[in-house]
């Protein structure tokens, strides 16, 4: 019941939170409210006992990337007038709603009439970094490899992308 | 419980969807987009939980990781773009259309 | 063997010379008029004396010339033979157009001796005469139309001779489309023809053998579209407007046309169908009113024109009338014989009206003609003149008065009445105008004539005056030699002859009457310049003008009409806005492909979700 | 290798050998003027050996996509005859009159292409073979006016090909659809005439597939109301297209019917004939009288060729053999006329550079023999004795008759209508007054009489002995009618 609960108010706040943070029109407070979904996240995280990613869902995205993202808005110095006038936002946000609205409507009927839950039985130390790493260095190791190039990829072209042109 | 994380990640998904597609700005378009990417997550943790495999626990660390990639490029983007332009207006960025042509 | 050799040569002849003449004139370019000239009269001559040769073995021997050349068309049951044939009455027709043309070739020698397009106008002039013999000769109805269509054609070309001034073209053209007005009767009656009679040929003969066979109805529409080609080319109302325009013409030509040839081939071609408008009766009646009003209307303007040559043409349409009467209440032969001595003195008077042309500097108001001293000529019009007004002993007298006395016999003495007006009116115009050139006051005086223009002219004035021998009525001892060469199929028409003395009497004396009057009033006075020049008479009736009111008119209307309304304004403009508003749809559509990514993620969205809704509600059926 | 493929694929050959090798223009020229002249000699064998006593022959039959039932088959009678030498005869004289005017090598290729595609056409037997053909001559056309055209060229061009492929769609359409009947009525796929008739439609069936062909046809010919490509059309293309389209492609429209039509829909078309007589005669009409008062000379031609078009399209769905000799002697009595004509009309282009009737006069007066042969040629044109279409005409309004009497005196209009016309520009043209352009007139040079003078001697000749021309045409007629007759006893 306790879970329920609990569960039941970090949705709450992570729908709430993530509703403002496309509807908000200044970039920064966006941000703020999406740091507000990601925390609730990342304590669903937590609710099933997916403790190392609650942990990385702080860490990277909470932290890194959110404050990369903060960091940006300050860095460009963005100011009222810079911003896109977005004189139809609500309108545009009403019916890309309506239009997703059966989208949505229909998987959750769907999940709702299927028996989806298996209902396993967790393992002592589920979900921990030494369950969670082991799984990524034996069963996962190439995709991991593969990340890795990717970051580096990234970097490289974060790099070039942001030196200016001649 | 499984059943509530999955209608909680579609609902995440529908909204992020819906930033996405209605806002111009491209700061909470990339948001949105992380939202996806989250709610995604989300599923694939609940199923991680219910099946008791940390495999989808991989997965989402994996899509983690490759946020932050996206992150980073996004990051300079933003400064290119708004070097450029000198606005966040994703309607300004148009050349893939017939306008130009 | 013989036949054909002479039926081709006759026909030939002016052919051959004509396309040498013009083969000759468009690549040599400085040829001598003499050869030209020798070519013209040969091509004339031969086709003259061989005329002369078939009418003389026709006429006392009863020979009939036919040849067959080649097969034209062949199809199934529709065989057109190109066959020749000088009966009684082609022998007839040639008798007194190869001659006049020859007089009239050489006439044109003289008169357009000092043009520059000499070559040009005898290529003309013999391809004229080779369809005319074409029309004369031809054994079946659809050559006859060859050379009927082809005489209008050459007309065309010669009316439309001097064509620096576009007027003159207008007149050709105005010529060769009342013409082809008429040809459309004509060819649409040989098709109804055709196809009625049962099949075994399409030559003259065979078709009047059939004639039984076709019903009534069809037979009077043939009969009336036959007529309605005559009245084309023969210009009776209401297809007679091209007449007076073709004056445009040299004289020659008009003398050619007018006098002998192409005017003439209407009553030939009715006169050719005797048969079938035997059978006709209704028809013939028609024709003769036409011809009656057509006599009673050109007289009548006749009265009030001022152009020596178009005096000469209404006179023309006028007589043409007169034979319309007779071939209409079936006095074929009397009607061909008017035909005849109207060739002489026609062309008489066309040319003399050529030698006052020439020889007063193309002047042809006789206004300004006044009082002119022209012997010679003076003495062959006159004698012209008296001709054409039926004076005793000159040669229409005889045919004229037949044609009276056939229509007084006739029982239609309305018609009779009508012929005797235009008679009487002919008679005024014919010595108002004689009177105007010869007994005014006036200096103008005139060169002699070539002799090449006048001998012919002399030639004429003896045919005119001596022709009406020929034909000799009982009354005056004759035996009426002609109709019986001839051969028609004419009523007969017999009244008692005190009854025929007293018509005669009656109709020269008001003719004496009405040319004392006009002498009165005219010579050595002005009255011809005080008179009246405007009013309904003097313009015609206004005929032109109605013509160019309704029917031109409404041509051009009808072209702007359909041109931009119906096909550019309903239909092209339709058509256009179709492929503009695909244009404009193109457009839409392609707005959406904006280069706004955002707009193809919510396509995408848009494809997802219809996608998830389909699958979903199909589910949902399945279940 | 028989003679038909020859003519067919020379040209085309030729063409594809010109596109791909860089030739000097006078040795373009030069390669042109052999490649017609060899059709021209082959189609002249063709004509001397055809048999006059029978119907289809030089028949030659390949299999080519076994699988769907298409095949090369290709055969000449006499209708198709008149076509073939046509265009056999007029390439060549083209291109000697106007070889000084032209200059582009894609000109004459184009030409070839167009001849090619004709000769295909014209002579296929086989339904997707003429679609092929039928496509393979139009592209051609449109590149034509796009590239050498005058005015709104672009504009025109688009519009004469969307209007033609829309026809040429319509018709895939019907001939696909007959295929599939016949591969449900007999088990396998054909697009040969000869089986294809053989398949039984119902009336809807039927009516839909036919108007499918009739719109390609009625676009091509013109008929009312299709017409409004055309007088556009002919103002903007080059001359030689002009004669091309006027002669050759136009009559191709009513000879398509005849051969499709007439043998695929036999009781359809007849059923159908009434509606498209009084069409075509109305077209007659409609057409002459629209004409009377153009200022452009193209134009004007223009609608001169449509209103004699739609009098062939009435002597053919008149369905008796008057009609059907008729108006295959009009196809080519008309090509030659007014091939002929357009050429004299490009002649006069070259010297005064105008095609507006009221800005010419008096040209009769310095060139004589233009003169002559333009009044020859437009008097040709409106049928008068002595011509070749004097003989047509006469056949087409004897077969109205023969059919019904009012619809004869409609038919008999066009002895008065074209002649409107006619005159009146001859009138402008060549009489009155010289001006500042025309005073200056030179009249024909030796390649240009050498281009008309035996365009003119044809239309004599077949105006004056048409008898030794008709033999030809006369079995096939037969055999039409026989199977009329077969029809209408059933």
């Amino acid at each position: 019941m306790q879970n329920e609960i609990l569960f039941a108010t970090l949705a709450l706040v992570a729908i709430v939170s993530s509703i403002v943070m496309i509807s908000a029109h200044r970039p920064i407070d966006s941000a703020l409210s999406f740091i507000v979904t990601l925390i609730s996240i990342a304590a669903l995280f937590a609710l099933v006992n997916a403790t190392f990613l609650f942990v990385v869902q702080i860490i990277i995205y909470a932290g890194a990337i959110l404050s990369l993202i903060l960091f940006i808005i300050m860095f460009l110095n963005i100011k009222d007038e810079n911003l896109p006038d977005e004189k139809y936002k609500n309108r545009w946000l009403l019916a890309t709603s309506i239009i997703i609205a059966p989208f949505s409507a229909i998987l959750i009927d769907l999940i709702m009439r299927s028996d989806i839950a298996v209902n396993g039985v967790a393992s002592e130390g589920f979900g921990t970094i030494k369950d969670v790493g082991l799984n990524l260095f034996s069963k996962w190791v190439l995709p991991f490899e593969l990340v890795s190039i990717l970051l580096l990829v990234a970097l490289v072209g974060a790099v070039t992308l942001s030196k200016r042109s001649e | 419980m499984l059943k509530a994380y999955m209608i909680l990640s579609i609902l995440l998904f529908s909204i992020g969807v819906v930033g996405l597609i209605s806002r111009r700005n491209i700061i909470v378009i990339y948001m949105s987009i992380e939202l996806l990417l989250n709610a995604v997550n989300l599923s694939l943790i609940a199923i991680s939980a219910d099946m008791a495999d940390s495999s989808a626990q991989v997965m989402s660390l994996i899509i983690i990781a490759i946020a932050a990639s996206e992150a980073a490029l996004f990051m300079s983007l933003f400064v290119v773009l708004f070097r450029n332009r000198a606005s966040l207006d994703a309607n300004l960025f148009d050349i893939l259309g017939n306008k130009h042509a | 063997m013989r036949d054909t050799l002479l039926l081709g040569i006759l026909l030939l002849s002016p052919l051959v010379t004509a396309s040498l003449i013009f083969l000759i004139s468009l690549f040599f370019k400085n040829t001598k008029q003499t050869i030209y000239t020798l070519l013209a009269l040969a091509g004339s001559g031969i086709s003259a004396a061989i005329a002369l040769y078939i009418s003389y073995h026709s006429y006392f021997e009863k020979q009939i010339f036919s040849s067959h050349l080649f097969t034209w068309l062949n199809i199934g049951d529709f065989t057109i033979e190109v066959a020749l044939k000088a009966d009684a009455l082609s022998s007839f027709m040639i008798l007194f157009v190869a001659p006049v043309s020859f007089l009239i070739h050489i006439y044109a020698t003289g008169y357009m001796s000092r043009d520059k397009s000499y070559g040009r106008f005898f290529a003309y002039f013999n391809l004229f005469i080779f369809f005319m013999f074409l029309l004369v000769l031809a054994d079946n109805p659809i050559i006859m139309f060859i050379g009927w269509e082809g005489v209008g054609l050459t007309s065309y070309a010669l009316i439309g001779f001097y064509f620096g001034d576009i007027q003159n073209t207008y007149a050709g053209n105005k010529a060769f489309i009342v013409n082809r007005v008429g040809d459309f009767g004509f060819l649409s009656a040989l098709m109804l023809l055709f196809l009625s009679i049962p099949s075994g040929g399409f030559g003259f003969s065979n078709i009047f053998l059939s004639l039984a066979h076709i019903e009534p109805f069809t037979l009077s529409l043939i009969a009336f579209l036959l007529f309605v080609g005559a009245m084309g080319k023969s210009a009776q109302i209401p297809l007679f407007v091209w007449l007076p325009d073709a004056m445009a013409g040299p004289t020659p030509v008009s003398a050619l046309i007018h006098a002998a040839t192409m005017v003439t081939a209407g009553v030939y071609m009715v006169a050719r169908f005797a048969p079938l408008y035997n059978m006709t009766p209704e028809v013939s009646l028609f024709i003769a009113y036409i011809g009656a009003l057509s006599a009673l209307f050109a007289a009548l303007i006749a009265t009030k024109q001022y152009d020596i040559k178009k005096i000469l043409a209404y006179s023309t349409m006028s007589q043409l009338g007169f034979m319309f009467m007779a071939l209409g209440v079936g006095a074929y032969s009397t009607a061909l014989f008017h035909m005849f001595t109207h060739a002489f003195f026609k062309g008489l008077l066309f040319m003399a009206a050529g030698a006052i042309i020439v020889a007063f500097h193309h002047k042809q108001d006789i206004r300004d003609l006044r009082g002119i001293k022209f012997p010679k000529i003076f003495i062959m019009m006159a004698v012209a003149s008296l001709t054409i007004t039926a004076i005793p002993p000159f040669s229409a007298f005889f045919s004229k008065d037949a044609i009276m006395g056939a229509l007084y016999a006739s029982g239609h003495l309305e018609l009779f009445a009508m012929a005797f007006v235009s008679s009487i009116l002919t008679a005024f115009y014919m010595s108002r105008l004689m009177v105007v050139l010869f007994f005014n006051k006036g200096e103008q005086v005139a060169k002699e004539s070539p002799k090449s223009m006048f001998y012919p002219m002399m030639l004429l004035t003896l045919l005119s005056v001596f022709a009406g021998l020929l034909n000799v009525p009982e009354l005056f001892g004759g035996d009426l030699n002609f109709s019986h060469w001839l051969n028609l199929a004419d009523k007969i028409y017999t009244i008692p002859h005190a009854k025929e003395w007293a018509l005669m009497a009656v109709n020269t004396l008001f003719i004496a009457l009405v040319i004392y009057n006009t002498y009165k009033k005219y010579a050595y006075t002005n009255a011809i310049i005080v008179e009246k020049n405007y009013g309904w008479v003097t313009n015609k009736f206004y005929i032109d003008e109605f013509y160019n009111k309704t029917v031109v008119a409404a041509i051009d209307k009808l072209s702007h009409f359909f041109e931009k309304t119906v096909s550019s304004f309903l239909i092209d403009e339709k058509i256009n806005l179709t492929a503009l508003a695909y244009l404009k749809l193109g457009k839409i559509v392609s707005m959406t492909e904006n280069g706004n990514v955002r707009f193809y993620a919510l396509y995408m969205l848009l494809g997802v979700v219809s996608g998830f809704v389909y699958l979903y509600w199909m589910l949902r059926s399945a279940v | 290798m028989s003679v038909l493929s020859a003519i067919i694929f020379l040209p085309i050959l030729t063409a594809i050998f010109l596109f791909f090798v860089n030739l000097h223009i006078t040795l373009v020229k030069i390669v042109y003027m052999i490649s017609t002249l060899v059709v021209a000699y082959l189609a002249l064998n063709l004509y001397i050996d055809f048999d006059a006593s029978s119907s289809m022959q030089f028949i030659e039959q390949h299999a080519w996509i076994s699988q769907y039932g298409i095949e090369y088959h290709v055969g000449v009678d006499g209708v198709s005859l008149g076509i073939v030498m046509m265009n056999a005869l007029l390439m060549p004289l083209v291109a000697i009159a106007l070889y000084k005017q032209r200059d582009k090598r894609g000109y004459w290729i184009n030409l070839l292409f167009v001849q090619g595609g004709i000769m295909g056409a014209v002579l296929a037997l086989d339904l997707m073979l003429f679609y092929l053909f039928w496509e393979l001559m139009l592209l051609p056309i449109f590149f034509m006016i796009g590239l050498f055209g005058y005015g709104k060229s672009n504009f025109i061009s688009m519009k004469f090909n969307m209007y033609t492929i829309f026809g040429s769609l319509m018709m895939l359409i019907s001939i696909l659809y007959m295929a599939v009947e016949h591969k449900e009525q007999f088990g396998f796929y054909s697009f040969a005439l000869d089986e294809l008739k053989n398949i039984t439609l119902t009336t809807t069936e039927s009516l839909l597939v036919f108007s499918g062909f009739m719109i390609a046809f009625g676009i091509k010919i013109p008929i009312f109301p299709f017409h409004t490509w055309l007088s556009d059309t002919y103002r903007s293309a080059p001359m030689g297209i002009v004669i091309v389209m006027s002669a050759l492609m136009a009559k191709l429209g009513t000879y398509a019917i005849w051969r499709f039509l007439f043998t695929l829909l036999n009781e359809t078309s007849q059923e159908l004939a009434p509606y498209f007589i009084w069409i075509g005669l109305f077209g007659l009409i409609y057409f002459g009288i629209s004409a009377i008062t153009q200022t452009h000379l193209k134009r004007m031609f223009a609608l001169s060729s449509a209103s004699h078009l739609s009098l062939i399209v009435v002597g053919f769905f008149i369905y008796n053999s008057y009609g059907l000799i008729g108006s295959s002697y009009f196809i080519v009595a008309h090509a030659l006329s007014s091939a002929a004509l357009f050429l004299m009309v490009a002649m006069m282009y070259e010297r005064v550079q105008t095609y507006t009737i009221d800005s010419l006069g008096g040209i009769a007066k310095f060139a004589p023999l233009f003169a002559l042969f333009f009044a020859f040629f437009a008097l040709s044109i409106v049928g008068v004795p002595f011509t070749a279409g004097f003989v047509a005409e006469v056949l087409i309004i004897l077969g109205a008759f023969e059919y019904d009497t009012l619809i004869g005196f409609f038919a008999a209009t066009s002895l008065l209508i074209p002649m409107l016309f006619m005159f009146k520009t001859i009138s402008k043209v060549l009489y009155g007054e010289t001006n500042e352009r025309t005073k200056n007139f030179q009249d024909l040079r030796s390649h240009e009489l050498l281009a008309v003078i035996p365009l003119a001697l044809l239309i004599l000749a077949m105006g004056i002995f048409p008898n030794y021309f008709i033999k030809k045409i006369e079995p096939t007629a037969k055999a039409f009618v026989d199977k009329k007759e077969a029809v209408y006893h059933e």
